[in-house]
This record gives C-alpha cells, structure tokens and sequence, in this order.
C-alpha cells in the first residue's frame, strides 16, 4: 500500500500555514519531523485523564501512567524488533549515546582496547565516545569514505585486521550524506575480527523511515530519537541486548532505579530501570508509542518506498539546477531522502535565506558532522530531507528557490 | 522574511564587489584569523597603523553575504581613524547588531545598511565577524603584539 | 490575592473524573502536580505552528522554536530571580543534580574534599553525590534531624568544624516530611567553615510552592522539575551561578554543545549551551514557560499562604483520625505542603489501596528516601500532599478513607 | 478498583489470623530472609525437611496484608508436600500472579484467593513474596546450604 500523502497531511494543521503568502513547504525533517494529530492527542489524553506520576502509586491513575509509560516500551521494543527489557528511555538519542558512553565505555574499556568510529558520524555518535576513549586512553580509529560517500569497508577491513576494536559505533543512515550504511556487513567485519566486540549502531536517521530489525542487524545497541520519527521532542532510546545492559554500570542516579539506598551506598534496580533515574518523560513516551503506531500503520516499507521514489525525483530536480552538487550516493537504493547539495559559489547561508523567505525550510550548516564537512571540504551544505508528508509537489518550490539564489547571488 | 529587509541593495553591492580584500598588506603591524565553527566562516583582518591611526585595513575571507559585505563596509568605515576612535565604532555595531539605535550612524557608512540584520539572530554574528576582527586587531596591537587567532560565535 | 481554585479547578479537566463512581481527590503534587489547559495549549501550539528544531535555522519556523526554547530559558530564570546565562535545562531535576555530580564533584573534588549531604535527602539529591564521593575518594557527611523533623543544625556545624566541607548538597523543601529547611543559613555555615565550599541545593518540592530568590538564598546551584509545578513531564534545570557552570567540565556530549570538532577531540559551546547536548526539550521548554507564567499570575506569595492554611487544616483533620503519626514538622510556618503520616497497624499499602478506591490519590512508599524510611524507623509512609487545585473539601474524603481503613484492617 | 475484588474475606482471615507464624522452628533445615526494598516488606521463612518432604514451614515478616496473608496460606498449602512438588506449587502461584489460570488450583488451597491480585501490578510482589522464599528455601536446601538472604522486588 503506498503512503496516502493527502490523508498525513490532514492530520499536520501546521501544513494549512502561510509564510508571507508561501505554502509551508517543510523539507527538514532530518533535524525533526512535523509532529500529526494523534500523537498530540495521546499525549492530551495523559494530561488530562490519567495525570500522574508512575511506579509504585496504588491509585488507578498511577497505574494507568504506569502501563501507558511501560506499553510504549513494549511498543517501541516491536517496532525495533527487540527485547522490551532492553529498550532504556533516554531524552534524546544523543543521552542514549552518552549511556554507553559511560555506562560501557569508560566502566569497562582501557588502554589495550580501540574504538572504530567512522568520518561520517554525527556529533551525538562521535564525542561521547571520543572522550570516553581519552578518558579511559583508548586509541579511535576512523573508516573513511569513498568518493561517493559510502563507508570504505576495504579501508575498515584494514583497521580491524589486528584484531584489537572492541568497541564500535557507526551510523546507520547518515544525516548529511543520506547514506544508508551496511550495518550487518560492518558488524560481522567487526566481530570477525574480534568476536567479544560490541557493536553500537546510531539509528536516528534510520528508525523513522526503514524497516528495521534490531535482531537481523547482529549488533548490540542502537540509539534512536523520537522527534525525528513523529514523535514529540523530550524522548530518545537506548535500544540494546539485556545482556549489556546487564553489563553496564549505572549513569544517571537517583530515583527508581535504586534497589536500596543507603547514606554511602546504593543497589541498582533491574534493567533496564536501572538506567531510568527519576521521573521519566511519562507524556512523551504516550506520545512516541502513538507515533510508532503510526508508521506501523503506514508500513515502513511503504514509508521507505514512498521515500526511495521521491528521492529518486528530488536528485533529479536538483540536476536540472545549473550549478548544484548533490553530496552522497546518487543510487536511491544506497540512500535515504535527507540529500545534502552545495550551490556554486554561494554560501549556504544565504541559499537558505532566499528558500526560507519564500516558504521552504531546509537545514543549512555543518548538521553537526564538522569531521564529515572537512572530509567534503566545504563549511557547510544545504540540505533538504523529506519524509511521508512530502510529494513531488514540494520540490517545485525548491527548484525555483535555488534558481532565485543563483540568480540573487549571482556576482 | 523577505529578502529585501535582509539583503539591502548595499549589502548585495559590497558581496559582489567588496572593498579593501586582499590576502597581504605592506608593513603590517597586525594580523589576527577569526573564525566562527558553527557557520565555517573564516575572516583574515590585516591592519596597519600610522600615528595611532589605522592606515589600512584589509580584510580575506570565506563565508555568507552578509559576512563578506559587513568586513568589506567595515575597511571602508574603519580606514583612517584614530585607534580609540575604530574601537569605539566596533562597540557601536555591535550595539546596534544587538537592536540598539547605533550612535554613530554617519560614521558607520555604509556598515548602517545593517541595520535589519538584527531582526535575523542567526545572522547577526556573521554581521559581526568583521568587526570584532577589528576589534582584536587593535586590541592586540595595544597589547604590543602582532597576531592572534579567535574562534568564536559572535 | 487568595489564589481562586474554583477557577484553577475549571482549567483542570482531569477533575471532572470519577473513579469508580468517586470523585477524584487529587492528593499527590508531590509526586506530581496537575496540568492545567494554559500549559496544554502552549505545547499544542508548538506542535501546530511552530514545530521544528531549535538552533541555526534560517527559516521562521526554527526561529520561533529558538524564541519559544530561549525565552524559556528567560522565563524560568525571572521566576527563580536567577541569571538566565546559568540555567541549563535537563529532562529533571534527577539530572540536573546528576550533571553537577559529573561536572563537577567528579571532574573536580579529590581525597581531601569532604560533601555534606542530609538524613532527609530525596535519591536524587544522595545517590549521584556518594557515587561521585566514592568514585573520587571524598567523605560524606550526614546533618541529622531532630524529633520534629528538622535538620540539626548544632550538628551540622559540629560536621563543618574542621573546616573540610567543600561541596554541600541539601534539599530546600523535604518531599516526606515537608520541612522547609532554612538554607541561607545553612549556606552561611558551610560558608563560614570553608569560603571556597559549593553548595547545592535540591528545589523541586520548593520551587512549585514557596517564592524562591536564586540570589537571596545565597547558593551556587538549585534543582528544580517541570513535572511537579505544574508544567510538563520531561523538563527540568539546573539553576547554577555562570561561573560555577564556567569551572565545570561538560557531561553529556553531541550536538549543539559543541563550538568545533575533530575526530579526536572537541571544544565546548559558552554556557548554558555547553551542558544542553543534542535536540532539547523544546515543547517541554514551553509548557514550562506556560507553568511559570500561571504560578506568577497567581502569585508565588499567595500559593504559599494558600498552602500554609490547607496545611495547617489537613494536620487538624488528621489529629482527628485516631492511630495517626505525622512525620515531620507540625509547625505550618516551618513546612510545605506534604504531609507523611501513618495509621497505626496498617501498613501504607493498604491504607493507600483503601483511600485509592474511594477516589482519593495519595502516595505510599519510601518516597526515594529510604535512608530518612530508616531514620524515622519505618518501611514506608503514607503521603497526602496539596496544591493550587485542592481544597478544604478535599479533606473529607481523606479522613473518611482513613477510619474505612482501620475499620476494613483492624486485627 | 474495589477493595472487594482485591481483599477477599479468605485473604483477610488470614492477615488478622495468620497460620504457621512464628520467630523460630526446631530442627530447622533451612532459613530464609527475603527483602523488598521497595515496599520495605521483609520475610523470614523457615523449613523443617524430613524424608524430602516439608515437614513444617513457619514465616516471620513484616508487610502489608496482602504479603502476610499470601504467606501464612502458602505455609498451609506447602507443608507436606515433596520438596519438587511445593516447587512446582510455587511456579503455579507465580504464573497465577501473572494471570494464567492455575493448573492445581486445589492444591493451593486458600492460595487461591489471591487470583484478584493479579490485577494490581503493585500488589503482585507482595503477595509472591512468601512464596519466592519458600523456592528459595527448598533450593538453598537442595544446594545442602542452610541459610540464605535475598533482596528482591519480584
Ligand atoms: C525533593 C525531591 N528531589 C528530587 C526529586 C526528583 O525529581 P524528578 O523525579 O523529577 O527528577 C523529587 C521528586 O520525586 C523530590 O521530591
Ligand atoms: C544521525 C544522527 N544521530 C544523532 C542525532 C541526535 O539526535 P538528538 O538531537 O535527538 O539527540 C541526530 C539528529 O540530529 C542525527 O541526525
């Protein structure tokens, strides 16, 4: 079935808005996606019928919280193909990436060990662990890409050939290039080479618009972010075997993830409460649990095919602009439909502007990769990301946006 | 946002043509390299001072229109003035980067076609690299040095 | 002004709710408040009008977000009469004392520093303060209570005398036994024993119910919770002076807090920025706002006389019941408006399911303060605590549910 | 949520009256201390084994209705039986708790109801608090230890 574009938008009113007399024409949803009416409706129903705190409360409001905050969970588990016990509630997925960072990475890693990291991360997926590795003196090393913006896996085989990564994390779907990386070919080169490695996987990119099997892809955690997949701001997840989790020390502390405090010491709760210190984003996972059912709704191969073919027609607009360079695979089978371009010799400041004055919102800056942006040697690109609200009718404006930039700007 | 508010016909003249660009300058006596991460603009200011005053100012760089075109109008205001003077001006941009009426709208020529660019946070520290380029140059050549680096947002 | 519930009743439609036939008496804010409409609709026209990610953004919509999320910011600093520049927005209040405990009890205390803590702290304000002390080989010490439920303070100063206090952690208000701990003083004690000691104060029972000057209290940070004032789940902030927040080493990284990356390393973004990593809280953000504005329209003055004189009406109830202990203070000018008491014989569970079927929501527990559960020698307690919304009319149905649980457990 | 459906009569005979309560028990085989930190529930059990089967069975604790009662009926249904048979008794109650029908609902005597609990996720931990010990005690004993300690929440 494919995606009933008309019917998602009915349920954006966002969409019905005017930006000086432009239809809103929303191509960013890689830094976050339109959020529709029923996940706004879930998290309204938890506000005004079942308010309360979760955990231990014997009134029925509580309980209601309860099971509503634990259902999202076995949701989201679901949706991901994994163990509900594995699935920790972050408030975004960069938190999820600092969990392990702390909780696995600086508890249990050391000088011998060596992190694989990749040129194309994300910030969320790089710092953390580039710290956690000076912090703990372990040494990071970085698969690069080929010219077309893909993981140079004869390069990786190269940095795993001693065997001595124990840790890698890489990104599923890149942000800036689109990419969509091959994580089950990654994670077997990684393990093949050193079988007790664990494998981290930033999905934030990827949840909201590929199937996604948690268990086919072989690895051991995965982050995601709920803003990006429908879903309200406030709410992220560290998806990971219970076996890990197991493994890891605490992170935050507090509240609820206790088993028993006392004035110098502590007992940690199961997992995956033990990660979940203090009140938790209650409305949000109401909200992100609706999401889901969204997209399940959809079907993700309907979202992804809906994508791969508007894809498809955007790099094709984008040839017929003098002077733009797309960045990233142009085979719509490698690639997801955030699409990063430059315009000749004009800045990406500025090409934002003219678009944005004319009703059409894209992402322009270094989309928190500044290693990627020096890989590509450019300060910044633009970058337009559709998702199931968008149909060839956005890309019109686009085209003729960045016609009006080069034409502006033209010196 | 219409374009016009930010993209005065001054502004776009300035971009296409700056003023005052140039990769060296003779007899120099500072050179600071600014650098804002965030947008990936670099600025190189180069001045040269005669008499307390600045005898030249020139600036090279990368980064958006408005970056480019507010260093460019800055050369021009800054040229001949006392150090005090210059600095004083800097302060003046940047109050009115701020939403300030400036105090010296004469004296920042054409740098006043900035004025809308208040209205466009995310814009206005590219207004500003030029300027608080200059700022560091005299700063650095009160210091008695002769170069300095910054990286920085505003 | 007395604060006019009928009229902050009429924005809480939750109250309209029957349980089984019950009206339902709402008497647990302290583990968390209501949610007016006001605060509702802030986050709803987020959601419709304004969505997309806050920062950067060169169309309206990522301005008005950045507006929404930095005027938070603003709001949330005039209501605590703090420094904008020092406030760091974090999912709660559980985080935010976890980011002070990392960023700055790890990264800077050692073997000669000592941590003052209390009897009477929450697990939020204790287990990330004696793990960061046990991490770096720090002592910790514990200010006592008095009969009454008040800390100790000619044992506080013994605690301090030798002058090796260098970081304190205290609550401003105890969630169990309401206290309303003196903290300029407290903090001119630990203050006076060693000038260069941090202290931090735990504000997330205070802020929602008394006036609270960041600056007249005279500390270098304060906790506080959406959740529990009114506002939304998955908000909360450290309220920190700039330079404390200078001296601090960063706690989560990814996005945004950043100022350049390399593939080794990093530099970090000014403050707040620098300890607000990855896509925030940004409807949580304003639903805050939306909370902060309702309790200034009320003012913070008359939420506290209110407060005071159902408090002071709730302890009159309660000493008609007979089998009662109240915890705590009984003096209302000494305590908020949480009241733990317990019915003699009865273990809380079941006092807390008989009140629960009668439509009356009251908490039971150790309330995340086990070590204070030892101190008062008891496994739990019952909780019934007010707010804006509650009334003389909800103390019937309390003492009601009470005597129908002796009468249903008496042995 | 009626109190009816969670405390039935049998549940509070037995919390007003508990069966086989008791600080001490000769010639005991194995003693138990469970924990639940959460609710602050705390449990001694204590077992008298002959020939493989439960000779006597007493409980100590503190805890609220539902965990004192669970317990005093579960010391009923358990004394006498084999040691592998009260396990499996145990397994039965613990999946009643997680709403599966049981499949020796006789042989769990007054045990049975407590099926109403089931439907009160808080209430669970307390009614299997009893017993979990007694699992534990049968398995310490197995194991040829005789004392074992152990904080839980399920
Ligand atoms: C005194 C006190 N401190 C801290 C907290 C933790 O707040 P949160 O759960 O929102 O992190 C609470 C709430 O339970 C509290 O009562
Ligand atoms: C690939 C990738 N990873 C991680 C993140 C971080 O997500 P969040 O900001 O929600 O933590 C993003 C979003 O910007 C992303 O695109």
């Amino acid at each position: 079935m494919a995606i009933d574009v008309a019917a998602v938008r009915r349920s954006l009113p966002i969409l019905d808005r005017e930006l000086d007399g432009h239809r809103l024409v929303y191509l960013d949803s890689a830094a976050s996606s339109l959020t529709p009416e029923p996940v706004l409706d879930a998290m309204d129903r938890y506000y005004r019928w079942s308010r309360s705190n979760v955990n231990r409360g014997v009134y029925p409001l509580a309980e209601e919280a309860t099971d509503l905050y634990e259902g999202a969970r076995t949701v989201l588990a679901g949706f991901l193909d994994a163990d509900p016990t594995g699935v920790v509630f972050t408030k975004n997925a960069t938190e999820a990436c600092n969990l392990l960072a702390y909780g696995y990475v600086r508890a249990h890693l050391g000088p011998d060990d060596v992190l694989l990291s990749t040129v194309m991360e994300h910030h969320a997926n790089l710092v953390p662990f580039t710290q956690a590795a000076a912090a703990v003196g372990a040494e990071v090393r970085h698969v690069p890409i080929t010219p077309d913006g893909l993981l140079d896996l004869d390069a990786a085989a190269e940095l795993l050939a001693d065997g001595r990564v124990t840790f890698a994390a890489f990104v599923h779907v890149s942000n800036v290039l689109g990419t969509i990386n091959d994580v089950p070919r990654l994670t077997r080169m990684v393990r093949d080479a050193n079988d007790r490695a664990v494998v981290h996987v930033d999905g934030a990119q990827a949840a909201p618009h590929l199937p996604v099997s948690f268990r086919d892809l072989g690895i051991d955690s995965y982050a995601i972010t709920g803003h990006k997949m429908l879903g309200p701001t406030g709410i992220g997840a560290l998806v990971a075997r219970p076996e890990l989790l197991e493994r890891m020390e605490p992170f935050l502390t507090g509240g609820d993830m206790i088993r028993d405090v006392t004035l110098t010491g502590a007992t940690w709760n199961d997992v995956p409460h033990k990660f979940e210190a203090g009140t938790p984003m209650i409305a949000e996972a109401a909200g992100l649990a609706a999401a889901v059912g969204l997209l399940e709704g959809y079907g993700m191969a309907a979202v992804r095919a809906h994508e791969r073919e508007l894809t498809a027609q955007l790099l094709d607009a984008l040839g017929t602009v003098a002077g733009v360079t797309v960045h990233g695979p142009k085979d719509v089978d490698l690639r997801g439909g955030a699409v990063s371009f430059a315009l000749d010799g004009i800045h990406p400041h500025d090409v934002g502007a003219m678009l944005g004055s004319r009703g059409v919102c894209v992402r322009v800056g270094h989309h928190c990769t500044k290693p990627l942006m020096r890989c590509l040697d450019v300060a910044a690109t633009t970058r337009a990301s559709s998702y199931v609200y968008n149909d060839v009718d956005d890309l019109e404006p686009l085209v003729d946006g960045l016609e009006a930039a080069a034409a502006f700007f033209a010196r | 946002m219409s374009m016009e508010d930010l993209y005065q016909e001054i502004i776009l003249d300035h971009y296409r043509k700056p003023k005052n660009r140039a990769p060296e300058l003779a007899d120099e006596a500072v050179h600071v390299h600014h650098s804002n991460p965030l947008c990936g603009d670099e600025m190189d200011l180069r001045i040269r001072v005669v008499d307390d005053r600045l005898d030249a100012v020139v600036f090279d760089g990368e980064g958006c229109s408005i970056s480019q075109a507010s260093a460019s109008a800055m050369t021009q205001a800054a040229v001949g003035r006392e150090l005090k003077d210059a600095l004083d001006l800097a302060e003046d941009f940047r109050r009115m980067m701020h939403g300030d009426d400036p105090a010296r709208p004469d004296d920042l020529g054409d740098g006043i076609a900035f004025t809308g660019v208040a209205k466009f946070p995310v814009r206005v520290k590219c207004a500003l690299l030029g300027w608080m380029a200059l700022r560091d140059a005299i700063q650095t050549f009160e210091r008695g040095a002769s170069a300095h680096t910054v990286t920085h947002e505003e």
